[in-house]
């Protein structure tokens, strides 16, 4: 079973390149009452490809997805689904599939009568729609569930009568908007095992929200960060998480550790920085690759950002920096122990993992002298943001030295 | 247990508004004049007093109460009102004999208006002079007309009997009246009222040309508002309504002396002639005006109000049957 | 802590042993009592007086049940009765069809204008009853400004007769009764999760199918509440009845007032009485019975 | 862009003008024939005419002069207010009753207590003239202010009950748990949290408690008569534009009054059931 | 400042040892219209400590706490704070402190009235009341917000005045539950931090109810997992974590592996196990610890349990036990690769994870063979469960052979 979509008729004046895609936004811009929600976002998805959107609350996530559903339409722009310009049709004639965060389950219908709307709608005949309504219950492993109301199904299950309901029309495209939000974390995780297997053994293109990040990355082919209705950077989760462009991103896919250095030199490809604070007189130093977009003059200073699992305590590999540091604060995490450490040479802390290797392990004791070290290539140049914050009340920021989000228990 | 803080020394009642303001300057202020006493007005309805004395039997709220005739018949029915004579109420011997047999001993009529008919003149120039006349005519689709409706407080039953004495019927055989209501309703030129203003406003509208109406308020309407408004009554005779008053049994005896009042020459003529009624009192003075527009008392049709008391519910059931859908 | 506080605490605390039910009982009680007293015990007293078995009503004269086998038995108080089924009955449909439109805009799309329109809502309930009736008399009539329009438009070439007749109760009717059924759809509405319409769209329904198989059936608790009040309401009124309708249309609640302005049979009264509150009994347990059975299995 | 999208959003625009013109039609309907009372009590002339042409005073100054009138008005204002009041009293305690109940019998009795308004209000009225009568209590103020209370009982009672159940239990644990005897809890938390259902109830009842002719139609006094007793006495033989005058001093009383509740609780509750 | 329920009266008829205790639930029992929510629960909290309870919905953590609270009374035993019976005292008595799911913030008092209401029902004066106020605000870091309006804040400020107005008045008890279960994942990591920060330094003893295990572990000195009205284990997160009494408690906090295994022999505290199906002929033998409760007669199976992280991918060590498998399934989640791998001698699939420690490394790819290998001390032998399922429907369950939850990724 393949998903359709690449078998819509083409229109004339839609281009070659979007028809070899499942989904194309063009530049669409979208305005509340003058605020903008969306500004001149451009986004193309494979056909079979899951993309996650990713983004910080009001960034425009939803928007967008309601504006490939079509229940708003773009100010500027266009929505392309299969090749073919959607953007003036009215959500009934788009061929789409979407779960809701709430599930949005017709609460006066059955299982069956819900999964049964769709093809119901498109005029399918009572036994066909029957089938398929018996083929998407056992698809979802609730063979018996058809005469069950709705109000009579745990989350898990409604969850999945929800994305029974959205894919059994055969969808060119499934949206999915905090599918698991209400889930418990337990029950989340095997769910989004079950919406990946079927995603992938059904190949339905799918654009999902949610606030998840860990989520977004298992789940995902692609994973996009936004921020107030742009798109930061988009790529392979790993891509994205291993090459954060800016601090916002970096901070927003996981934690980091985020330290201002001083800029020594550059090269044509490469800067090399300091690892202390200017006004301060020693500290070793690394050279690493600009980003990207880095054109203009050269700042005084620059971030870098280094991800907590990267770190190793006391366990120093060749060609790797090493510093000298102490232990203030241990949690203990399950699979993973976390460390805050003070590095003097770096600033007052630095947040490292290690995996919680062995139950006869202790783990590293507060105020435990040790020597932190990781390789240069593990270090990430940072464009600097223009202008944002991260919105973190309550956590101080330090002009010079690491900053990292709170994202620690503490004891 | 006593039920009712007295205010005032007597109370009574009156309707609301014009009414209220001639009673109270033609009775109750002489009568507070004369007596030193206080008198407490109760504005409403006769079927709210009969019922407020019925609950109370043994401690009226009222003394003496007004009312149309029927409703004082049923007042007198459910022995809720005394007996008078003219020891307790000197001034009865001015009363006219036939108006005061109205009362059967138990209150006696201060005043009678005639329901007749009220036309535009521009409308109808040529006004029906017959009961038959007015039927055949609106029968006939001359005119628009509008009728009592069953629920019209106080006339409908007057109208049954009128057409049923007309139409040689008689208050025990009142279906030879009904069949003419019938027939005028389904030449569809009548519109029945339920309220006593709905005439006025159709008239002046233009949505009625003619109506069975009081002659008092349809003077009244002439005079203020619409001179195009003209009154009679046809042949042989508009039915004759008049306001009874009683006195209520266990109330003060004060009543009494208070009804003396009502049935005095001086308060009558003051009475009639702001009302423009005709008065019960022989010896009542009315201006000219007055005079002449107010019903004689031979071209008034009297019905045996005892007799349609006893038959209301019937008739009420026949007009719902027949005529109210 | 003040006396009040004292009793209200008496009342409302939620001590140790103390029984939930006790408490509840004790909150009932003040609002029991007074309408048991004050409210069935005089209908009661009425229901007596209907049998004929008082002794303040004339006319009791006859069987006990006379009054009842009237009502049931002559087909025109059976036709009465069916009649004022009906009309409450077409009153509540048809507030339920003009309402519905109007609950609907002034939830999504009315923005600020949703407080004026409010109080525009509520102004029919401002003005006494007799006054509405003026007022639309001089608007329906043959000259009045309605029928003026409708010639100039040259919709009609002969006035119309609004009034008087069945149109005009219903008019006056639905003039004061849709408020109530705006008043309970508008919260319903408010609260019906958008996104289930948005799911029925996306699922391949048009709006007109988004309307009738979702957004109406989520309502169906404001639409329940909404007809039980209107047709409640209209079920014991007359005065509209009487005054718009001039003897056309004629329900039991009219019946009765004749019997108290005409003819005085308080017992048959009563016996009306009854049997509208029979009526509203069983329409009420009608809706508790469906509500409930909703109840039950969500 | 699209010419189509434009397209569809113009019939989603038509199909949202045709529910304004709709509802702007109904709104004209609603209101048309009380703007028609209110035009009418402006009139210079003697008789309720339209449309009026010239603006006068005359009538209000009429109303001043027919001492039934403002007695009865004041009358009725006092009576809406003192039996939605005494409403509140009972009609408050009792929602909050059924609010924490889970049991049957407390549905039944919401049934009950919503029953008041299902009776024609002459029927009320009359069995409670010869109750009251029977245990001592007459035609009298008092007599009118269990009248009418006993139909204020269910609008109170209903919109309370409402809101009650919309007010989250965990507001009221929250100030328990922070030391808020069952009092304070009422008085400083349910009380402020119920208050808009109550007012809304509260006018509902004060609505209707001034227009109801049938509750009070057995009851009035020489002192004591409700306002639509002495309009209705008025109208079997008098109809001019004071009638219309004084009904527009009545809404304007409750709009002012309306006005008040709006400023001060905030509408909205009017909405929620 | 020390919380003060040490110093609370001490009625006669309450033990010694339950007065050395902030709170005691003494086999407390609570049925619902005949179904219980408790059954005989009994739970002791240290002065200071912050306990967390762990379970499945509806295995009666919000009963505990409103147990504790007062809203509801138990049908049997006992509630002493402080060691004091409060058990039949009303909640405006018991001196406690709670926040709620929902906040629960008075809407209609500015957030200085909501901090102050505690106060001001103690009867304090409105000079302190404001003084005490202001400390608040200062002390959660929202020193403007007396007069703000309840609505104009963000969810996390919201907690947070929550948070105030719960410890305000120096409870002797402070109750939490789910109180960050409304927030998004990024805020709630950064609150976990500051609940703990003020439960710390102003030591007041706690009992949190949360439906995330990594937060329970994270914030907790000690974990409570419940089931059905019971308390299954109990103790600090890492104990409970590395030594899980039975495969629901594994399976609940965290991954677990779990290889059901045949038992070879017995000595007295230990049990050697055979790591494959009774029916093959091959496969290695591990000697474990028994399960403290373990009594009676010897199954013919036991189950024993792994944790991902102490699985080793091609780097045994000297005394773990090997064995050889293939890379089904690679998930990257971020700070560690998780992989799926089909082990014959153990049956078909086991979890690993591995910390990704280099962004240079890719992590193993599917279809590589690998030898995986761990140490025996890091496999627990579990009790057998008493016939309870984790109900995981849509996850097919094996007779013989490892079990693992489903809470990976797939790709
Ligand atoms: N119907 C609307 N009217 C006005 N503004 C809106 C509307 N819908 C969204 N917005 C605004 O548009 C912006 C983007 O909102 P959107 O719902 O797309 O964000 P989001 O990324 O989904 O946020 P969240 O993570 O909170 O769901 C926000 O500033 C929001 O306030
Ligand atoms: N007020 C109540 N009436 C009847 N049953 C109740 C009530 N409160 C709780 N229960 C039942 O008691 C059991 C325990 O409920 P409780 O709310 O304590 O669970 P929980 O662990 O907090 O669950 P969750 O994680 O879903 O919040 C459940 O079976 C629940 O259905
Ligand atoms: N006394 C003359 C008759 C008065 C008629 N008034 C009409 C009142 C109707 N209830
Ligand atoms: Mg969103
Ligand atoms: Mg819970």
């Amino acid at each position: 079973m393949k998903h359709p979509s690449n078998t819509a008729t083409q229109e004339p004046g839609s281009g070659a390149r979007a028809a070899s895609k499942s989904l194309v936004l063009d530049a669409v811009s979208k305005r509340y009452g003058g605020v903008p929600a969306l500004d001149a976002l451009s986004l193309e998805v494979e056909p079979g490809e899951l993309v996650s959107l990713l983004g910080p609350s009001g960034c425009g996530k939803t928007t967008t997805l309601r504006l490939i559903a079509g229940f708003e339409f773009p100010d500027q722009g266009s929505v392309s689904i299969g090749g073919r310009d959607v953007s003036s049709l009215p959500p009934n004639k788009r061929g789409l599939g979407m779960v809701f965060q709430n599930y949005s389950l017709f609460p006066h219908m059955s299982v069956g009568e819900n999964i049964g709307f769709g093809p119901r709608m498109a005029g399918i005949r009572k036994p066909e729609t029957q089938q398929a309504v018996r083929r998407m219950l056992d698809l979802i492993r609730m063979p018996g569930f058809m005469d069950r109301r709705v109000s009579q199904l745990s989350g898990g299950q409604q969850q999945r009568v929800a994305l029974a309901r959205a894919i059994v029309n055969n969808p060119s495209v499934l949206l999915l908007d905090e599918p698991l939000g209400a889930l418990d974390k337990n029950l989340r995780e095997g769910m989004q095992f079950e919406i990946r297997r079927l995603q992938q053994s059904l190949g339905i293109t799918s654009v999902m929200v949610t606030h998840d990040q860990e989520e977004a990355m298992t789940m995902s082919d692609r994973v996009v960060v936004m921020r107030q209705g742009k798109i930061l950077q988009s790529g392979a989760p790993r891509e994205v998480y291993d090459r954060p462009r800016n601090r916002f991103v970096a901070e927003f896919l996981g934690t980091a550790n985020v330290i201002t250095c001083r800029i020594v030199s550059r090269g044509a490809q490469t800067v090399t920085v300091g690892t202390v604070c200017p006004d301060e007189a020693h500290g070793a130093s690394l050279t690493l690759a600009l980003p990207k977009n880095w054109t203009g003059e050269l700042p005084r200073t620059i971030e870098v950002a280094v991800r907590p699992e990267k770190i190793a305590i006391d366990a120093p590999q060749p060609g790797h920096v090493q510093f000298r540091g102490e232990i203030v604060q241990h949690v203990f995490r399950g699979s993973q122990h976390s460390y805050e450490i003070e590095v003097p040479e770096l600033g007052p802390r630095i947040y490292a993992y290690q995996q919680a290797f062995s139950s006869g392990h202790a783990g590293h004791a507060r105020g435990q002298a040790v020597t932190i070290s990781f390789a240069p290539g593990d270090v990430v140049a940072l464009e600097p943001d223009e202008g944002h914050e991260l919105a973190m009340s309550g956590i101080d920021a330090f002009i010079c030295g690491p900053e990292t989000v709170a994202t620690q228990g503490v004891r | 247990a006593p039920s009712v803080a007295r205010a005032a020394d007597l109370t009574v009642t009156a309707y609301g508004g014009a009414w209220e303001q001639a009673y109270r300057k033609c009775f109750v202020q002489p009568f507070e004049k004369q007596t030193g006493k206080t008198v407490d007005v109760i504005l409403g309805s006769p079927m709210q007093w009969i019922n407020q004395v019925g609950a109370n039997p043994a401690h009226p709220p009222i003394d003496v109460m007004v009312g149309l005739v029927d409703s004082g018949e049923i007042a007198r029915e459910r022995g809720l009102v005394d007996k008078i004579s003219d020891a307790e109420i000197p001034n009865l011997k001015q009363l006219k004999p036939n108006m005061l047999g109205y009362g059967k001993g138990y209150g006696f009529p201060i005043a009678f208006g005639d329901f007749g008919l009220m036309y535009s003149k521009k409308a109808v120039p040529n006004p029906p002079q017959t009961w038959k006349e007015f039927v055949d005519g609106t029968v006939a689709g001359k005119w628009h007309a509008g009728l009592p409706g069953i629920s019209y407080v106080a006339t409908a039953q007057g109208v049954i009997g009128l057409f049923a004495t007309v139409y040689g019927g008689s208050l025990d055989n009142v279906q030879p009246g009904l069949d003419q209501v019938k027939r005028m309703k389904a030449s569809g030129n009548v519109s029945f009222y339920s309220e006593p203003n709905s005439p006025l406003i159709s008239l002046r509208s233009g949505d009625i040309d003619i109506a069975m109406y009081f002659d008092g308020r349809a003077w009244a309407e002439h005079d203020a508002n619409n001179p195009d408004i003209g009154y009679l009554n046809p042949r042989p005779g508009a039915v004759a309504f008049p306001t009874m008053v009683q006195k209520v049994k266990n109330g003060s005896p004060l009543g009494y002396q208070f009804m003396n009042v009502l049935a005095s020459a001086e308060g009558q003529s003051c009475f009639a002639n702001l009302l423009q009624y005709s008065a019960s009192n022989r010896d009542v003075k009315y201006s000219d005006q007055v005079r002449s527009r107010i019903a004689k008392d031979d071209d008034s049709l009297w019905l045996s109000f005892d007799v349609v008391s006893k038959k209301t519910p019937e008739w009420v059931e026949m007009w719902n049957k027949q005529i109210g859908r | 802590m003040s006396t009040p506080g004292a009793i209200t605490s008496l009342l409302l605390t939620r001590n140790g042993k103390r029984s939930r039910s006790m408490r509840v009982a004790l909150l009932l009680a003040p609002a029991v009592i007074l309408l048991v007293v004050f409210f069935a015990a005089p209908l009661l007293e009425n229901a007596v007086r209907s049998l004929g078995l008082d002794v303040h009503a004339s006319g009791s004269d006859g069987s006990a049940f006379r009054n009842y086998e009237k009502l049931f038995f002559d087909p025109y108080y059976r036709g009465v009765i069916v009649e004022t089924v009906r009309i409450s009955l077409y009153s509540t449909l048809l507030c339920l069809v003009i309402g519905y439109p109007v609950a609907h805009l002034m939830v999504r799309h009315a923005g600020r204008f949703a407080m004026p329109l409010l109080f525009m809502l509520i102004t029919p309930l401002l003005t006494s009853i007799i006054m509405r009736t003026f007022g639309w008399r001089v608007l329906f009539a043959r000259h009045g400004p309605f029928n003026d329009a409708l010639m100039w438009l040259h919709l009609i070439d002969r006035p119309l007769s609004v009034l008087g007749g069945p149109l005009g109760v219903y008019i006056g009717i639905v003039h004061v009764m849709v408020p109530f059924m705006v008043l309970s759809i508008i919260p319903v509405l408010r609260g019906v999760d958008r996104r289930l319409e948005e799911s029925a769209r996306i699922l391949g329904a048009g709006a007109t199918r988004t309307f009738f198989l979702v957004t109406l059936p989520l309502t169906a608790e404001g639409i329940a509440t909404g007809c039980v009040l209107v047709f409640m309401l209209t079920n014991g009124s007359f005065v509209t009845q009487l005054l718009l309708g001039d003897g056309s249309v004629v329900t039991l609640p009219l019946l009765i007032f004749q019997q108290f302005s005409l003819t005085q049979d308080l017992g048959f009264a009563s016996a009306m009485g009854n049997v509208l509150l029979i009526i509203v009994l069983v329409c009420l347990y009608v809706q508790l019975r469906l509500s409930g059975r909703k109840g039950t299995s969500q | 862009m699209n010419h189509a999208g434009l397209q569809n959003k113009l019939a989603s625009r038509a199909g949202l003008g045709v529910l304004s013109a709709f509802t702007g039609l109904f709104f004209v309907a609603l209101i048309a024939p009380i703007v028609v009372v209110v035009l009418v009590s402006f009139t210079p002339g003697e008789a309720l005419t339209v449309p009026v042409t010239a603006f006068s005073m005359r009538w209000y100054r009429r109303l001043w002069e027919y001492q039934p009138f403002v007695d009865s008005l004041i009358t009725s204002l006092y009576l809406a207010l003192s039996s939605s009041f005494i409403a509140i009293l009972v009609a408050v305690p009792a929602a909050i009753g059924i609010g924490q109940s889970r049991s049957r019998v407390a549905t039944a009795l919401t049934t009950f207590l919503l029953a008041p308004i299902a009776i024609p209000a002459l029927v009320i009225g009359l069995s409670l003239l010869y109750f009251l009568s029977n245990i001592g209590i007459g035609v009298s103020y008092a007599a009118l202010l269990i009248a009418h209370t006993v139909v204020s009982v269910p609008y109170v009672m209903r919109t309370t009950l409402a809101t009650y159940r919309n007010t989250h239990a965990s507001y009221r644990e929250a100030a328990s748990v922070l030391g808020a005897s069952s009092w304070q809890t009422f008085r400083h938390v349910t009380l402020p949290l119920i208050a808009p259902g109550i007012f809304a109830g509260a006018l509902f009842s004060i609505l209707v408690s001034l227009d109801n002719l049938g509750v009070s139609y057995f009851f009035g006094t020489a002192n004591v008569t409700t306002l639509p007793v002495v309009m209705l006495s008025y109208l079997q033989n008098q109809f001019d534009p004071a009638i219309a005058a004084v009904s527009t001093v009545q809404m304007a009383i409750t709009v002012v009054l309306l006005l008040i509740v709006e400023k001060t609780y905030g509408l909205r509750s009017l909405t929620t059931q």
